[in-house]
């Protein structure tokens, strides 16, 4: 017997007033954020350098130090937050832990240094919640990650946890589970967007024995990472949401299919499971009741093709994570054939919100047919890189710049690329009108109709796959000026060859020729026919490639191809690189802004900078390899990226032009 | 399972709630191309070769593969909309441009109207279409095979690409392999010759023509459901379910009213001598694998090859072989000079290798024999009369004409002679079998010094034996050609017949009675009949012979203390009689 | 004693022995014609009372020739046979006669050089020992041993032959 | 290449209480295969062979797993291992460029050990740290906002660095 089990709602109500009231009692928390984004900047050394600190002020009583899950502010790692204030601090040192707690918590002084500027305004943000990037969230989900220690079960319970998951243990039945989720109109995160509800009715249905319920966390997308933070910052959602839905399907046996480069996430699920298993919310008889329900977590491979169903299914089988064909649906023979149901991480976090707070209030948030958050990644050429939790049909617009701050260093916003691999990039500004005039012969103008900013696209499930692009599981990259579109369809398409499982013809053979034609375009070897080949590949592999990946991996192409052709264009026909990254087509080249640092001169990997310190420097056109090195480097932005055998003349205009560097300038840059 | 309508390219058909689309199509004879597809494993759906349009007539359509699509009720599928020809079309073409062109690829673009693919010709002689992984899986169940890498690097493999230590080596892989990726023939290149079989072996199979019960039976030694516990195909085929995997040989009592014995031959193995290098060099053959080679079902297609695959230049074929040896058999086999004829006419024939005969006596006796040798000479042949002494490996100098030296005397001119060749065949001697000698026991017959059965008489019953009721045929009495041994064969069918037509058992005249009023009832002779022939009356006391039984061996008769028992035909009077005269 | 030629009596067996002997005739093999035969079915036929007669019709030397031992056409006759010639030589040497006249041979079918060489052995052997001089040993060749003789040799042998099982 | 005898022993052991601790359930095949990659950084064929027979599997099946996700190595992996996230926020943050750095200072493409065994260099999809992109892992340390500049002390570091035990060795 274990006396830490739960039976009855009762107890678990006892102990989270329990817990809530000595919490209130005033105490100063510092919740040091622990996500892989701040643990990659250091923030143990930050939490390390707190509990020194306090013990020095001999504060250890009265203030307590907990290490939360992300955030979501991954930019402004690592985070501090003082609650229950609010204060936020931002990019933390460990020096700057002393600081925090004789100023902040002995004198209740601010530490301007680390407060949050808005780029923009330059205004000096304290609290948390007023900075631009909360403010316009609604973190539903992400909320809790903030305020509690993702190992502390008891931080779970404190704050609700598994309130939900007794209401619908001992007030509801399954079928009212599952109509509850239905009328919620929860859809599945991961990026299908198929209505969990009616997922978990026909898998209830379906005829079998046992029955099986897979959390899918094998997010190989690249640039998405809310369902490792998910995981990392609160498993307990997770769990909590599919005990509910086994329940609601008649499950005994529940799989977690988590990625193993995510060994945080797996760490703390783990330590999760076992806490829910002491405390009686997995394993027999929960809450008293006759249902068991238990977690397997399993570590996946790492493969992009283990995110399709079925390929997951195989590979948590231990065999080959090849997908196979789904005309008979996976809730009708799934994971070793038996009715199985999988959603994702989010969408599992979504189902105890649903169940305590009702459908009625969750299907009040977001459009018509997409209900409820969505957590984004917001990655690539943006500020305020972070996970974002917004409800459907915010725009893009909101998403990017008001909450994401727009592209850095004020260059010009180009594209975004949502859904991952298979997803589209869609243009969001209308394109340069010049045209160059070999292209009129070719009668490749378009209609100016055809030209829309679809920055106020408002997002959700639909409105996306109209525009060619995915949901998907929420990575949204954004591009500015110096991101080749061609480039960036050459990337997914060969990130997708590279985890094509090649069991289809299409899919294999096809992202290869598809990829070599990118390539070859990216060379300047492109011809016109390219495209209309590349088109009907495209479509070739939409009907027949056996799983998504494939299916959907035409969409950078195709989406490319519809709101950039003239980049394509400029690539066949010009031979040029607008945004300067394919290097067949590009040359570098110093002009007259150089201030002689000579910097650059000592990256240079084959020695192709000519000039001295405080003197106008020279890529040498014939050993310049165009590697981007000094590119990467140059604080002064004096390497250009021009049309190859441009350099020269580039160079030679700056040296009738240069001047040694003023002093007061060189001050002033320094 | 409930029935449900669906329309093929407006044909309608009834089918099974779930079966696939391809089984309906082909009932209505509709052909839709497939690479990966096998009807008796789970439809894998890989090749995408198959796929085809569905419909549902509201205005919903999909491009999906035929092989692994259930029907469901109202589905409309097209399989010659331009969008499913596009789709096949690209498929082949982005496949070609990665395989290389194998028939199966090949007779695919012809049909879709493939003519040049745009991305070019591939060199991969594999196209991925898994049949061998599954059948190794699935079937077979050895699972000696996989799939490793994934995409563009994804390849048919065994573990750690060494010699599997699952594989069985029942080849299904190599059977399905649509274009030759996977082979049996050799191992690395290399034509092993004593390996080469007959030709392809199936575990099902009539043992032989004439076989009675004229069916076919599984031999365990190659089922492969016998080894793993898998395949069972056979008895998905068999329309009236008579696949018993669990019948076993056994032991049946048949009443027989004549016995043939026609065991054969063995052939001699020639390892042990040692001058012909046999076993050692990989192109010294002995003349059934030169024979097995030829066939035109055989790994090498009937090609004569080396073992490295090359055509020889030249071959010596050597007579007597273990025949007219006094260390071996003294007998001629009869049969050597005339095959080994003709293997020089099939070199001839095949190759342009020069041949050489070494013989000691050149025995064409009979019918068209002699004829066939003289063609031979004008094909070129050389004979040589001698007996091939010692095969040694070449030396260097030879090399641009053989790998292999034969020496021989030539006996016509009288001088040893060294001929380089590359391949040596070895016409070995017909010997009995090993286990003649059971057999004579088993029957009551007797076997020569040879181990030969012997005939009854070696002139006036050649084909019966000792043991009334049992007759030889074929090379089991001594060796012969064809035409002999099936000469034979008629003549002991036609004793069995005679036999057997009788209705009745002639008894021999020559058996033993006892004569009642000298049997004292000593019962010594009871014990003594080994046909237990004798019984003892009780109520008369005396020993009785039952003349059926009896025959007639006289053991009993030499034993009477009273000499109460007589031997017909070979009474003691008799004998008496004999010796007295023939001493007199 | 160059002159003399002996007479022997074969004893043969139909199957092996009888076949062997034709087996070395058709097959031109030459042997002493010293040797004129008897054939019996089985060497189990031999009743040593042919032995004693042959003796005493006149022949120097008696040769019984039977199938190889496991060879039998009825399984086991000869094993009676190699049980009961032994025990006739006992009773040759009784009565004077060296048991060296009495022969037991093994000859199958397929043995015709045998059967030539057995019998040219013998030949020379009875030509070594010299005729056999029956009146010599105060023996009634009319009147050979009785039919108790008989009964002795053939109940010794029966003996013999139980306890061999 | 196969194992000396002690080292068989310590396999068996390993094995053992691996397929123990996942009480040889096929699903937890892949978890299996990590533990031994993580013990060895690689996976030496015996140990395959051995999971194969202790779990019922058929090598095949664990060949094809194991060549078929990018994590699992047949070949040993060198004493530092080098990871270069080309993920879509890094790649364009130009990921590109320092993978071509590193390529050509280390002498090796994306996924091959340097001759000395010191140093194994690989491309992966994505360690979920876009916002410090580009970024690259050594030895499971973070090194944020990556530049050629960086790469190059990072290098320099690494082939200075020397292990705990060498330095223990060193002061013995």
């Amino acid at each position: 017997m274990n006396n830490n089990k739960f039976t009855s709602p009762e107890d678990l109500n006892r102990l989270r007033e329990r817990l809530v009231k000595q919490r209130e009692e005033g105490r100063i928390i510092i919740t040091v954020c622990a996500g892989t984004g701040c643990l990659a900047c250091g923030c143990e050394a930050v939490t390390a350098a707190f509990r020194e600190a306090l013990k020095e002020n001999q504060l250890e009583d009265k203030v307590e130090i907990r290490t939360t899950g992300c955030h979501g502010f991954c930019e402004r790692g690592p985070l501090v937050v003082l609650r229950p204030e609010g204060t936020f601090y931002q990019r933390v040192k460990p020096a700057d832990a002393k600081l925090i707690v004789e100023q902040t918590i002995k004198h209740g002084k601010l530490v301007n240094k680390l407060l949050y500027r808005d780029p923009q305004t330059k205004e000096v943000i304290v609290k948390e919640d007023d900075i631009p990037f909360y403010s316009k969230q609604m973190r539903l989900i992400f909320g809790m990650n903030g305020h509690m220690d993702p190992t502390s079960i008891n931080d779970y319970i404190a704050l609700g946890g598994y309130q939900a998951l007794a209401k619908a243990l001992l007030t509801m039945t399954p079928e009212q589970v599952i109509d509850e989720v239905k009328k919620s109109g929860l859809r599945g995160r991961g990026g299908g967007g198929y209505h969990a509800g009616k997922k978990w009715a026909s898998c209830r249905r379906a005829k079998g024995e046992p029955k099986y319920v897979i959390c899918n966390a094998d997010e190989g997308d690249p640039g998405a990472f809310m369902d490792r933070s998910l995981l990392e910052g609160n498993p307990h959602g997770v769990i909590e949401g599919m005990v509910i839905g086994a329940f609601a399907i008649g499950s005994h046996d529940g799989y977690v299919y988590v990625r193993n480069e995510y060994p945080l996430a797996v760490k703390n699920l783990n330590i999760a499971v076992d806490a829910a298993r002491e405390h009686g919310f997995l394993g027999d008889n929960i809450f008293g009741s006759s249902f068991n329900f238990d977690i397997d977590v399993s570590r996946g491979g790492g493969a992009f093709v283990c995110g399709e169903s079925t390929a997951l299914m195989a590979s948590l089988e231990g065999k080959i994570g090849e997908p196979r064909a789904k005309y008979v649906h996976t809730v009708d023979a799934g994971l070793w054939d038996k009715p199985s149901n999988l959603n994702n991480v989010e969408t599992w976090a979504n189902v105890p919100l649903i169940i305590e707070k009702g459908a009625d209030w969750y299907s009040r948030i977001g459009t018509a047919s997409s209900k409820g958050t969505k957590v984004f990644a917001l990655t690539g050429k943006i500020n305020n890189t972070g996970l974002v939790e917004v409800p459907m049909g915010i725009t893009l617009r909101e998403i990017i710049f008001d909450i994401g701050g727009g592209p850095p260093k004020g260059k010009k916003f180009k594209a975004v690329q949502t859904g991952g691999p298979s997803g589209g990039t869609l243009v969001v500004e209308t394109r340069e009108p010049k045209v160059h005039e070999s292209l009129v012969a070719h009668g490749d103008i378009r209609d100016e109709e055809e030209v829309v900013s679809l920055l106020d696209l408002p997002v959700d499930f639909d409105e996306l796959t109209k525009v060619g692009s995915m949901m998907g599981s929420g990575g949204m990259i954004v591009m500015d000026q110096d991101s080749c579109m061609v480039d960036v369809a050459k990337y997914f398409l060969n990130f997708l060859q590279e985890e094509s499982c090649g069991k289809c013809t299409p899919c294999r053979e096809g992202l290869r020729i598809t990829l070599e034609i990118l390539t070859r375009i990216s060379e300047g070897k492109g011809q016109m026919e390219d495209l209309d080949t590349l088109e009907e590949i495209s479509q070739v592999m939409i009907d027949t490639c056996l799983c998504q990946l494939g299916g959907s991996a035409p969409n950078p192409v195709l989406s490319t191809i519809r709101y950039f052709r003239q980049e394509y264009l400029a690539h066949i026909v010009e031979k040029r690189c607008p945004a300067g990254v394919c290097k067949e087509l590009v040359s570098h080249a110093i002009d007259e802004t150089c201030t002689g640092c000579h910097v650059c001169f000592s990256v240079c990997p084959t020695n192709a900078i000519i000039g001295q310190t405080k003197t106008l420097h020279v890529i040498d056109q014939d050993a310049c390899i165009q590697c981007g090195a000094c590119y990467q480097l140059c604080r002064f932005d004096s390497i250009k990226r021009v049309k190859r055998g441009e350099g020269d003349a580039i160079q030679y205009v700056a040296k009738e032009k240069w001047h040694p560097p003023v002093k007061k300038k060189a001050a002033a840059v320094a | 399972m409930e029935k449900v309508s669906i329309t093929i390219d407006g044909k309608p058909i009834e089918v099974e709630e779930g079966s696939y689309v391809l089984q309906a199509a082909e009932e209505l004879g509709i052909k839709i191309p497939t690479l990966c597809y096998y009807e008796h494993m789970t439809p894998y759906a890989a090749c995408r070769i198959c796929s085809v349009e569905a419909r549902d007539g509201k205005g919903w359509t999909k491009i999906v593969t035929a092989c692994n699509y259930p029907a469901w009720d109202g589905l409309q599928i097209f399989t010659d909309t331009p969008r499913v020809i596009t789709a096949r079309k690209v498929n082949l073409e982005m496949l070609m441009s990665h395989c290389a062109p194998a028939p199966v690829l090949q007779e695919l673009a012809d049909e879709l109207g493939v003519k040049e693919p745009r991305w070019g010709i591939g060199t991969d002689t594999c196209i991925m279409c898994g049949l061998c992984v599954r059948i190794c899986d699935e079937v077979v169940g050895a699972h000696a095979l996989t799939f490793s890498s994934r995409g563009i690097d994804r390849e048919v493999s065994t573990p750690f690409k060494l010699e599997s230590e699952d594989c069985i080596l029942c080849g299904a892989c190599a059977r399905y392999c649509p274009t030759g990726h996977i082979r049996m023939t050799d191992t690395n290149g290399r034509i092993l010759h004593s390996e080469l079989t007959l030709g392809p072996n199936t575990a099902i199979s009539i043992p032989f023509r004439q076989a009675i019960p004229n069916a076919p039976r599984i031999d365990p030694d190659y089922c492969i459901h016998m080894a793993t516990g898998g395949c069972k195909l056979c008895s998905k085929v068999c329309p009236k379910e008579c696949i018993n995997y669990e019948d076993k040989d056994e032991f049946e009592e048949l009443e027989i009213g004549a016995i043939i014995i026609a065991t054969g031959f063995q052939d001699f193995d020639p390892t042990p001598m040692q001058q012909f290098g046999y076993g050692k060099y990989p192109n010294v053959l002995s003349s059934i694998e030169f024979e097995q080679m030829n066939n035109a079902a055989s790994p090498t297609d009937g090609k004569i090859l080396m073992e490295n695959g090359e055509e020889p230049r030249s071959i010596a074929i050597l007579h007597c072989i273990g025949s007219r040896d006094e260390d071996h058999h003294k007998y001629c086999s009869r049969v050597c000079c005339m095959y080994a004829l003709k293997f020089a006419h099939l070199v001839k024939e095949k190759t342009n290798a020069e041949v050489y005969q070494l013989y000691i006596d050149m025995r064409t006796f009979g019918k068209g024999y002699e004829e066939f040798y003289q063609r031979i000479l004008t094909e070129g042949v050389n004979v040589i009369r001698g007996k091939g002494g010692e095969i040694v490996p070449a030396p260097p100098e030879y090399s641009s004409e053989g790998n292999l030296l034969v020496r021989c005397e030539d006996t016509l001119i009288g001088k040893f002679r060294e001929i380089p060749v590359d391949m040596v065949i070895l016409c070995t001697a017909l010997e009995a079998r090993g286990d003649a000698e059971d057999i004579a026991r088993k029957f009551n017959i007797s076997t020569g010094a040879d181990g030969w059965f012997i005939e009854a008489h070696p002139k006036l019953a050649p084909v019966s034996t000792t043991t009334e009721g049992v007759f030889l045929a074929g090379v089991c009495q001594g060796p012969k050609d064809i035409p002999d041994t099936v000469a034979q064969g008629t003549a002991a069918a036609a004793h069995s017949i005679r036999l057997l037509n009788m209705g009745e058992v002639l008894m021999d005249a020559a058996y033993a009675e006892i004569v009642e009023e000298f049997c004292s009832g000593c019962r010594i002779c009871n014990g003594l009949c080994p046909y237990n022939a004798i019984t003892f009356d009780e109520e008369k006391k005396v020993s009785e012979i039952n003349s059926a039984l009896c025959k007639a061996c006289g053991t009993c008769v030499a034993a009477c203390p009273t000499g109460a028992i007589k031997a017909r035909h070979f009474t003691d009077d008799q004998i008496y009689a004999q010796i007295e005269g023939i001493l007199a | 004693m160059t002159n003399f030629e002996p007479k022997i009596l074969g004893i043969l067996c139909n199957w092996c022995s009888y076949t062997g002997a034709d087996l070395a005739g058709t097959a031109r093999m030459k042997y002493p014609a010293n040797m004129r035969s008897v054939r019996v079915m089985c060497s189990g036929r031999v009743d040593p009372g042919f032995i004693f007669d042959a003796l005493r019709a006149g022949a120097d030397g008696v040769l019984v020739c039977g199938c190889h031992p496991g060879d039998c056409h009825y399984h086991e006759g000869n094993y009676k046979c190699m049980r009961r010639i032994p025990l006739t030589k006992i009773l040759l040497e009784d009565m004077g006669i060296d048991p060296r006249r009495l022969r037991l041979e093994w000859v199958s079918a397929s043995e015709g050089a045998r059967f030539q060489q057995v019998v040219t052995e013998f030949t020379e052997e009875l030509r070594a020992l010299g005729p056999l001089k029956l009146r010599e040993l105060n023996f009634d060749p009319d009147h050979p041993a009785g039919g108790d003789n008989h009964v002795a040799v053939e109940s010794a042998a029966h003996d013999e032959l139980e306890a061999g099982h | 290449m196969s194992l000396p005898v002690e080292a068989q022993d310590e396999l068996e052991q390993i094995i053992t209480s691996i397929v123990d601790r996942y009480k040889a359930k096929p699903t937890a095949l892949i978890m299996a295969l990590q533990d031994i990659q993580k013990y060895y950084h690689y996976l030496p064929i015996e140990a395959l062979k051995l999971i194969a027979k202790k779990m019922n599997l058929p090598v095949a099946q664990l060949f094809g797993v194991a060549t078929f996700f990018k994590a699992f190595s047949l070949t040993p992996k060198g004493k530092h291992h080098m990871c270069v996230c080309t993920g879509t926020a890094c790649h364009v943050r130009q990921a590109g460029v320092i993978v071509d750095n590193l390529s050509r200072s280390l002498g090796i493409n994306p996924g091959e050990t340097t001759p000395d065994g010191e140093i194994s260099f690989e491309t992966v999809n994505c360690i979920g740290a876009c916002a410090l992109g580009p970024v690259i892992t050594v030895d499971d340390e973070y090194h944020g906002h990556m530049t050629v500049a960086k790469l190059n002390k990072v290098l320099d570091d690494l082939r200075g660095k020397k292990t705990a035990e060498e330095m223990v060795e060193e002061v013995q």
